[in-house]
């Protein structure tokens, strides 16, 4: 049967020199996790918005380190204060042989917040914006205020055609009919929880992929997704489990590529409630919540073994965090570097604090979200009980995670005093976790959505604030990186370590990472 | 007369892991062509065991350990399997007590009879089909068409045992072993049977050995009785002589056990004791322990005694007639 | 008969009615799925925006009328994480679980039988007693475990089989199936057996206690009295007997295959309606899994009253119950 | 009557034998059920004996040292023991892991057993014993639940319930009670119907003596055989539970936690992080499988001759 | 003649197994279904008189067990009365009717199942008497060693299980029991029938003597004439659910007047017949689901007549206490 493939194989190869395409060959790769949905403004995830690349362009691409590069758009700039003016490239085909014009970017722009049963869309990149079509290549994005960030916003909503796309339902993208953009690959099949298949867009505008047809497969688990690369049914796989690279690394065979991803994993601390819920005295007994002083904070961060945890849990694959993004992204500050591991100073600091002897507390995590969640939560116990803090782990499902850490509590606030979690920077600058995880929780302003530490500080709000408004990059860079530093000088959060992905493909083949974590068949190349 | 068949020196053991149990220890009985032998005995007297020896039926972990069953002539005591399998149903056929245990619950009357005939005869299915018919009406089965084509469960009790008895006379056997086959009937149910059997006997002239514990049935419809006592045939005549003159203790015994309109409302002769633990027999004669003309010389087994036409094993023979 | 069927019907509709009131409020306990929907982006408003779209919103009692209402006139809701109907999506992932239980179903009756026949037959033999073993160890060993050590050994190690996924699929009667392609037949063997290793040891222990049973009966006996051959006994005159408890555990168990493939799904990156429940529950999708639980009900119910249908027609002694208990 | 009818039946049944003697005589006739249950003895005495007889406590957090974590079997910790079985990722010692593993697996299987086994005898004594429309009802809610696999109704259960040996349990007990109720049930209608409880009724023996003391005792046979029986696929199943990400907490590992972490490690070599826990649950669930096994086999009336 | 100690009085007792809604909904829809009840026992007077041993004959499925049982308060039942020593059992107080169960026990056919095999014979003997506070607590042993010696069982043994009994000693056992709590009345169902024949004749002597010694009334139900013959005063014949003939013993075996019981009485193997030919009657027991209209008997009946298959026939008494259900049986 192998050979019977590899024979087939050749013969299209031969084929494909003949018609002078980079590679004619099928790629297949093995999926951790699945699309929901091939309708690119359903849902707001991860692997739909991977999926949706190698469909759809946007105006504004990421590049594997998410800097933003021109797509569908040629240039965009501020033309004032409120207007932002983006020029559209022309001569380009969408998969059914139409013209791309203005007027595919404004039906995108007012569909995609606003998709009927989509259970989270666009809406929040779309937010305060105005689409106007100028002429046939020309658009300008009206804000109410302000707002710099205008291209990092555009850079996430897939553009589709105006005539296939824009009055379809989600059914008929899962059916194919209207899934059909721009971008580097034409729909082929989908099939639920099995296969998605995509073909060569061999009209493409950029540079012409390099496979001419594409198999995605879903493979869960673990463990599964190395067997299916092992055994050759897939070419590639991503989400390789920590555990088995350093088995894959030996193997000959197979191909490692690996990159840190824009994903940070910290603690979140109680700072708002004077009795919170899983803190107590040594004896059992209500005490006034310890993580409100920052001594305390210091004290746990300084008890956390950051390279123990990157060895030993993440098997080395895994980078130590001392801020918000690691280096390389916009807006980090180069100030700061991991907080060394010192338990002597950690038990000075709670004995300075009032706890000589320490206090009990429960940290609350989930295990199936981030690589090796549970298992980091119960290092971070064993680290925080050697300094005498008496440190319970309970993990749970992130179903059951989220919710009750973030409104749990019976007065709708979250439920846990520590909790570990993760942040992704979708937007790929620190303005993203500086907004959502440090600022103080403004509902209606919807600033510190995910602060669920509560931490407040006028002065940080009034940095991000400001950055916010601040169009001008330099500056933008310099104070979101004075925010961060601020942040983690009153260790608002402990950031412990920024994931690293892995994926793993069979020799002769490279994948280039992403900081995004997608899994594209455009960055998959020959060596 | 000729002996259709022979039984000599029949033993057929148990090895459990708790003893040997010698079920049948030195059976002798012959049964000749036409002739209804009775075979009596209480429950574990070993008479069941002596009519499944003959068809070589006894399972792990019995076997036949000595004795001769001559069957026509030819010893097929431990014969090969092939050669037992060729008798079974077709020269010597056998009836059990339970009629709805022995008729296969799922299969209909008409497969379990033509296996029968189709198991030692090439004949056509038709054939087959049409002989379980008639053998059917033989045994007086309303409209036996219909019932070829039910389950044993749709019929009654008396209606399967008359099945049985069809399917024994299948085959026109030489020898019928038909063990308790009225037992689990009902008294209108038992006469019917027995009048079906004895009319087939008589027609065909085939023998039979008719096992049982009711000393009445038999008194009946056989022309020998055999009476059995803990593996061994203790006294064995023509029907009239066991019955109007037993000889040993057991038999008088037993006689005088059954209630009859002679004597009401006295007291009946009762045999004491229980009957024995077969894996723990006293030494000698297995009765003596219960026998009220016991001596010490019932501590050896006593011989074959041959008293004009009856064979006896006893010591101390009972002159008068019991009860009766 | 016709009685019995309106029994199992009203029950049926009964058992449907009452589940469906526990599945959607146990389901409501867990968890808050807007977490797991929105995007981390999302702001309070974007939630809450979130939450009206999904109807969570209302109070309980009238998301579940609002639901029985649907389900009245066949809509079971639409997921939340796939945003189409939950029947849809079920009924889409049948078949392949479906085919995955029937396959497992196959294996199960085509080796635990013979194996079974042959231990009941021969209990001292060496051989019977390897296969008992094996059979406990069938009963012990964790399926997923199993799943893993199946993949390692015949897709990584030897090579002869697919590792994951399913295969290609043809049509027969309108159903995709991988049972109709040489490739699908290779895809769906492991996973199958890997399903079936525990009904294996199931049949094999039922087959051989019925055996043992059955040779100590009479009617065997009794048939070996009328000399009929070995082989007929075995074959006719124990087999029928003994498929009658078979037919019925292994049709009864035909539900908890369905329920097991949960497990060897997941190992397998098998597309069926096991690891659609197993990720909608994983991610909170609500009316997947009520939807799910309500068509296992009703398939289960189907599959009762089939083996009992079965039962009675391989079993002359039994008539469908026309008269109350 | 004369003294020979007081003489006891025979020499072999001389001493007073109680069922339980009889049946023990005849369980360890069987060298393999014999075996089983000694192994069985053996995992529950460790099992009992866990704190005392391992080197480290994995429960508590301070004794577990994630520097500690994937070595190999033999390797010796930071606090100077050797780990004889190698250590899971979280630097807990197998060997301790395992024992405590077994103490959680074994409780929540009892545990479970025993609950559903009461629940399940109540209701099926019950329905047997009342009969009528209670019993009707009764039955149709057993057959609803047995017509749901186990699984299916556990992992549902857990899913609502969320994690914990309580919640566990509680689903374990749900997705069981039927199984006993309908054995309890099928054999009290069987005892019900025999001459000794019309003999009680004729003593005038109030209802609750005639089902407690006299027909529950005879059902006891049946269930002990379904009890093993389903403490072991319990066990089992609460392996399968945690693997599919929904069964005990992480930090407190039972075998199915064990093996399920270990699971993420059997393709990078480390063999031992799964296959030790996955054989120390095979042998538990094995040796109470067979010690079942045997029991029905020696508690069917109708394999005895 | 002393007054009776038992009266049934136009005892019935039916079992029904009725549709549910189910069933209801088919009919309605045109199914052919019905509700089915068998009379086990279809309206039966019997009296039986204080120390008289009453022979009840009859084929399985007459009902003979079900209106021992009925006598024995197990069963209730469906109609008619029941009663005790003169008074309605159904409208007693419940202290009269707790010494009304104990006066009438129940001896059982089958020596294994009527014995609990989880009980020691002392608890089997001696549990009621304790429960009922017939004799005090610590005089219980005593009393059970008592009543076992009264049975011939060496008390030595009571401490062993049922099991470790043969049939025959279980059956005394089973007598023992019902003895312990100093009963009137013993209704034997069948008790001798599982029993070797040697054995047969040991309880049937031991039952004789507890006669003699405490003045008990039998109720002794069996299907074997002789057994009965041998030990009953009086006899009654069922069929279907029906006494169909009762007289003395004498009478009954010397002028039966039935069909059926002559029927019976010719069908009875005997030893002093020998080489007979058997000339049974035709047909069985028909089902008690479906009786046959009329008389219940003439689908077999060499006699019937026109009137047989309408008519159902009344029992009749004549001559001293001969009571036989037949339209015809002066012509006989």
């Amino acid at each position: 049967m192998r050979k019977l493939t590899a024979a087939v194989v050749a013969t299209v190869s031969t084929l494909a020199l003949f018609s002078g395409a980079a590679y004619a060959e099928k790629l297949t790769i093995g999926l951790a996790s699945e699309p929901t949905s091939m309708d690119p403004h359903f849902h707001n995830l991860g692997p739909n918005n991977a999926m949706s690349v190698h469909l759809f362009d946007r105006l504004i691409a990421q590049d594997e380190k998410q800097r933003l590069s021109p797509g569908l758009a040629v240039s965009w700039e501020p033309i004032d204060d409120l207007t932002w003016e983006f020029k559209l490239r022309e001569g380009v085909k969408f998969h059914d042989g139409s013209d791309f014009t203005a007027d595919d970017v404004i039906c995108t722009m007012e569909r995609a917040p606003d998709v009927p049963n989509s259970p989270s869309g666009y809406g929040t990149y779309l937010k305060g914006k105005t689409f106007k079509k100028i002429d046939d290549y020309t658009v300008h994005a009206i804000t109410e205020s302000p707002y710099p960030l205008m291209a990092n916003d555009i850079s996430t909503i897939p553009v589709i055609s105006d005539s296939a796309g824009c009055g379809a339902e989600t059914e008929d993208f899962n059916a194919g009919t209207a899934a059909v953009g721009t971008g580097p690959f034409k729909f082929s099949n989908y099939k639920p929880g099995e296969s998605i298949t995509l073909v060569r867009n061999d009209d493409y505008w950029g540079d012409a992929p390099a496979w001419s047809e594409v198999e995605f497969r879903p493979i869960k688990s673990g463990p599964s997704r190395v067997a299916a690369l092992l055994a050759g049914d897939v070419d590639m796989i991503a989400g390789v489990p920590t555990t088995d690279i350093t088995t894959l690394e030996s193997k000959d065979d197979i191909q490692l590529s690996q990159g840190v991803s824009n994903r940070v994993i910290y603690l979140h601390m109680d700072q708002f409630r004077e009795d919170s819920p899983f803190v107590q005295g040594n004896d059992g007994s209500d005490i006034k919540n310890p993580l409100m002083d920052q001594r305390v904070r210091q004290a746990i961060s300084k008890a956390i073994n950051r390279d123990a945890i990157v060895e030993r849990v993440m098997e080395g694959v895994a980078i130590p965090a001392g801020q918000l993004l690691p280096e390389g992204f916009f807006g980090v500050s180069d100030k700061l570097e991991p907080v060394a591991y010192d338990p002597e100073g950690a038990k000075a600091l709670l004995a300075e604090a009032g706890y000589p002897d320490g206090f009990q507390l429960t940290i609350h995590g989930p295990n199936d979200r981030y690589i090796n969640d549970a298992k980091i939560a119960e290092a971070i116990g064993q680290m925080l009980t050697r300094v005498g803090i008496k440190t319970a782990v309970e993990t749970m499902p992130r179903s059951v995670y989220f919710g009750r850490a973030s409104r749990g509590s019976p007065d709708g606030l979250p439920e846990f005093s520590f909790i570990l979690v993760g942040w992704g920077a979708g937007s790929g600058e620190a303005s993203s976790p500086l907004k959502s995880l440090i600022h103080t929780f403004d509902k209606d302003k919807g600033f510190g959505s995910s602060n669920r530490g509560r931490h407040s500080s006028a002065e940080i709000d009034a940095l991000i604030e400001e950055a916010l408004r601040t169009v001008d990059d330099e500056k933008r860079q310099d104070l979101l990186a004075a925010a961060t530093e601020k942040a983690i000088e009153n260790v608002a959060i402990i950031p412990t370590h920024f994931q690293v992905n892995t994926w793993a493909a069979k020799k002769g083949l490279k994948y280039i990472p992403r900081t995004d974590e997608y899994t594209l068949a455009m960055g998959v190349v020959k060596e | 007369m000729t002996a259709v068949l022979e039984v000599s020196g029949l033993k057929t053991h148990f090895f459990t892991h708790a003893g040997v149990v010698k079920a049948v220890d030195g059976v002798d009985f012959t049964v000749s062509k036409g002739e209804v032998m009775g075979l009596v005995g209480e429950s574990g007297s070993g008479k069941s065991i002596t009519g499944f020896s003959i068809l070589g039926l006894i399972d792990q972990p019995g076997r036949i350990v000595e004795g001769a069953i001559r069957f026509n002539g030819e010893d097929i005591a431990n014969a090969p399997e092939a050669k037992l399998k060729a008798i079974r149903g077709n020269k010597i056929s056998m009836i059990f007590q339970d009629p709805m245990m022995t008729l296969n619950p799922v299969l209909r009357i008409d497969t379990q009879m033509m296996e029968a005939i189709l198991a030692h005869e090439a004949v056509p299915k038709k054939e087959a089909w049409e002989r379980s018919r008639d053998a059917l009406g033989l045994v007086g089965i309303p409209s036996p068409e219909e019932r070829l084509r039910a389950y044993p469960h749709q019929l009654s009790g008396g209606m399967r045992q008359r099945v049985s008895i069809a399917i024994a006379f299948l085959n026109k056997p030489d020898l019928i072993i038909a063990d308790e086959p009225t037992t689990a009937l009902d008294v209108t149910i038992q006469a019917q049977i027995i009048y079906e059997a004895q009319k087939l006997t008589r027609q065909t002239g085939t023998a039979m050995i008719w096992i049982t514990h009711d000393l009445a049935v038999v008194a009946g419809l056989a022309d020998r009785i055999s009476v059995m006592y803990a593996g061994r045939i203790v006294e064995q005549g023509q029907t009239d002589d066991v019955i109007d003159r037993p000889l040993h203790p057991y038999t008088v015994g037993l006689l005088g056990s059954v209630p009859t309109a002679n004597n009401r409302g006295e007291r009946l002769f009762q045999i004491e004791g229980m009957t024995p633990n077969m894996l723990a027999l006293p030494e000698g004669c297995a009765f003596a322990p219960r026998c009220g003309s016991a001596s010490a010389a019932c501590k050896v087994p006593p011989p074959v005694e041959h008293i004009a036409d009856r064979e006896l094993r006893c010591y101390h023979p009972q002159a008068q007639v019991a009860a009766q | 008969m016709t009685v019995f069927v309106i029994r199992r019907l009203m029950q049926a509709f009964l058992v449907v009615f009452l589940m469906s009131v526990i599945v959607f409020f146990g389901v409501n306990i867990v968890g808050d799925p807007v977490y797991m929907l929105v995007s981390p982006d999302a702001d309070q408003a974007d939630i809450e925006a979130a939450i009206r779209r999904l109807g969570l919103d209302r109070p309980i009692w009238e998301q579940y009328f609002l639901f029985l209402k649907g389900a009245a006139q066949g809509n079971l809701g639409d997921s939340f994480v796939f945003g189409e109907p939950a029947l849809k999506l079920i009924l889409h992932h049948m078949p392949a679980t479906l085919e995955l239980a029937f396959s497992a179903l196959f294996l199960a009756i085509v080796i635990g039988i013979p194996l079974g026949l042959f231990s009941g037959l021969y209990p001292d033999n060496p051989v019977s007693k390897g296969i008992m073993a094996g059979s406990i160890l069938g009963f012990s060993l964790p399926t997923f475990w199993v799943g893993l050590m199946l993949i390692l050994l015949f897709a990584v190690e030897l090579g002869w089989l697919p590792s994951t996924g399913r295969g290609d699929t043809a049509s027969v009667f309108g159903i995709q199936t991988s049972l109709a392609t040489w490739d699908g037949i290779r895809h769906i063997f492991l996973p199958a057996l890997n399903l079936s290793l525990l009904k294996i040891s199931l049949a094999i222990r039922l087959t051989r206690a019925g055996v043992r049973e059955a040779m100590s009966q009479d009617y065997v006996k009794y048939a070996r009295a009328k000399g009929i051959s070995t082989g007929r006994i075995i074959f006719v005159h124990v087999m029928k007997n003994i498929m009658i408890p078979v037919v019925t555990v292994m049709g009864l168990e035909f539900g908890s295959l369905i329920g097991f493939s949960v497990v060897t799904e997941t190992i397998f990156a098998w597309p069926g309606m096991g690891k659609l429940l197993i990720d909608a529950i994983l991610q909170l999708d609500r009316p997947v899994v009520v939807a799910y639980l309500m068509i296992m009900v009703l398939f289960f119910v189907l599959i009762n009253l089939v083996v009992d249908i079965l039962y009675s027609i391989l079993d002359p002694r039994v008539r469908l119950q026309d008269q109350g208990a | 009557m004369t003294d020979a009818t007081l003489q006891p039946s025979s020499p072999a049944t001389a001493k007073v034998e109680t069922p339980f003697q009889r049946f023990r005589t005849e369980f360890f006739e069987s060298r393999i059920a014999s075996g089983a249950f000694v192994v069985l003895v053996i995992i529950i005495l460790l099992a009992i004996l866990a704190p005392w007889i391992t080197p480290q406590n994995p429960y508590d957090l301070a004794q577990v040292d994630v520097l500690d974590g994937r070595l190999p079997p033999g390797s010796e910790a930071f606090a100077g023991y050797t780990m004889w079985l190698g250590s899971d990722g979280a630097g807990r010692d197998l060997y301790s892991a395992i024992l405590y593993g077994l103490r959680i697996s074994i409780s929540v299987g009892l545990a479970s057993g025993v609950i559903a086994l009461l629940i399940g005898m109540a209701v099926g004594l019950i329905a047997a014993y009342v009969g009528g429309r209670t019993e009707a009802v009764i039955m149709r809610v057993v057959d609803l639940q047995l017509s749901f696999p186990a699984s299916l109704v556990a992992l549902m259960l857990v899913a609502a319930l969320g994690k914990g040996v309580d919640k566990i349990i509680l689903a374990l007990v749900v997705a069981q009670w039927a199984y006993y109720a309908r054995t309890v049930r099928a054999t009290a209608l069987v005892e019900r119907g025999k001459e000794y409880v019309e003999a009680a009724q004729c003593l005038g023996l109030s209802k609750m003596r005639v089902v407690f003391r006299h027909i529950l005792p005879n059902c006891l046979a049946p269930l002990i055989v379904v009890g093993t029986v389903q403490t072991a696929s319990a066990v089992s199943l609460e392996a399968t539970l945690s693997f599919l990400g929904v069964g005990l907490p992480q930090t407190e590992p039972s075998l199915g936690v064990l093996i399920a972490n270990g699971f993420e490690y059997m393709l990078s070599g480390r063999y031992w992080i799964s296959v030790f826990p996955g054989i120390a649950l095979l042998l538990t669930v094995a040796s109470i499988n067979l010690v079942g096994d045997h029991l029905r086999d020696v508690l069917n009336p109708r394999l005895k001759k | 003649m002393t007054a009776p100690l038992v009266e049934i009085r136009d005892v019935s007792k039916r079992f029904a197994r009725r549709l549910d809604v189910a069933g209801k909904i088919a009919r309605k829809l045109g199914a052919d279904i019905r509700e089915e009840v068998v009379h086990a026992v279809d309206e039966v007077n019997l009296d039986i008189r204080e120390g008289e041993v009453l022979g009840l004959v009859g084929e399985s499925g007459c009902g003979k067990s079900t209106l021992g049982r009925v006598v024995a308060g197990i069963h209730a039942p469906s109609s008619g009365q029941l009663l005790f020593e003169g008074s309605d059992v159904a409208t007693m107080s419940s202290a009269d009717k707790r010494a009304a169960t104990l006066a009438v026990q129940m001896i059982f056919q089958d020596p294994f199942a009527s014995l609990n095999p989880r009980m020691r014979v002392e608890d089997i003997i001696g549990e009621a008497p304790r429960v009922h506070g017939i004799v005090s607590r610590s005089d219980v042993p005593d009393y059970v060693d008592d009543v076992m010696r009264k049975v011939g069982l060496d008390p030595s043994l009571k401490r062993r299980y049922a099991h470790q009994f043969s049939g025959g000693q279980r059956q005394r056992i089973g007598i023992a029991r019902a003895l312990a709590v100093k009963p009137k009345f013993l209704v034997c169902d069948e008790a001798i029938a599982a029993l070797d024949v040697s054995i047969q004749a040991q309880v049937i002597n031991l039952f004789m003597d507890l006669r003699e010694e405490f003045g008990l009334t039998y109720l002794f139900i069996s299907h074997d004439l002789s057994v009965v013959e041998h030990i009953a005063d009086r006899v009654a014949i069922m069929y279907l659910g029906r006494i169909v003939e009762s007289a003395s013993t004498e009478e009954i075996f010397s002028a039966p007047r039935h069909p059926y019981t002559r029927a019976l009485l010719a069908e009875a193997p005997r030893l002093d017949q020998r080489k007979r030919d058997f000339a049974p009657i035709e047909g069985e027991i028909p089902s008690p689901l479906a009786p046959p209209d009329g008389c219940f008997f003439n689908p077999r009946c060499p006699h019937a007549q026109e009137l047989c298959r309408q008519k159902q026939p009344k029992l009749e008494t004549f001559g001293e206490a001969h009571s036989v259900a037949c339209h015809y049986w002066k012509d006989l």
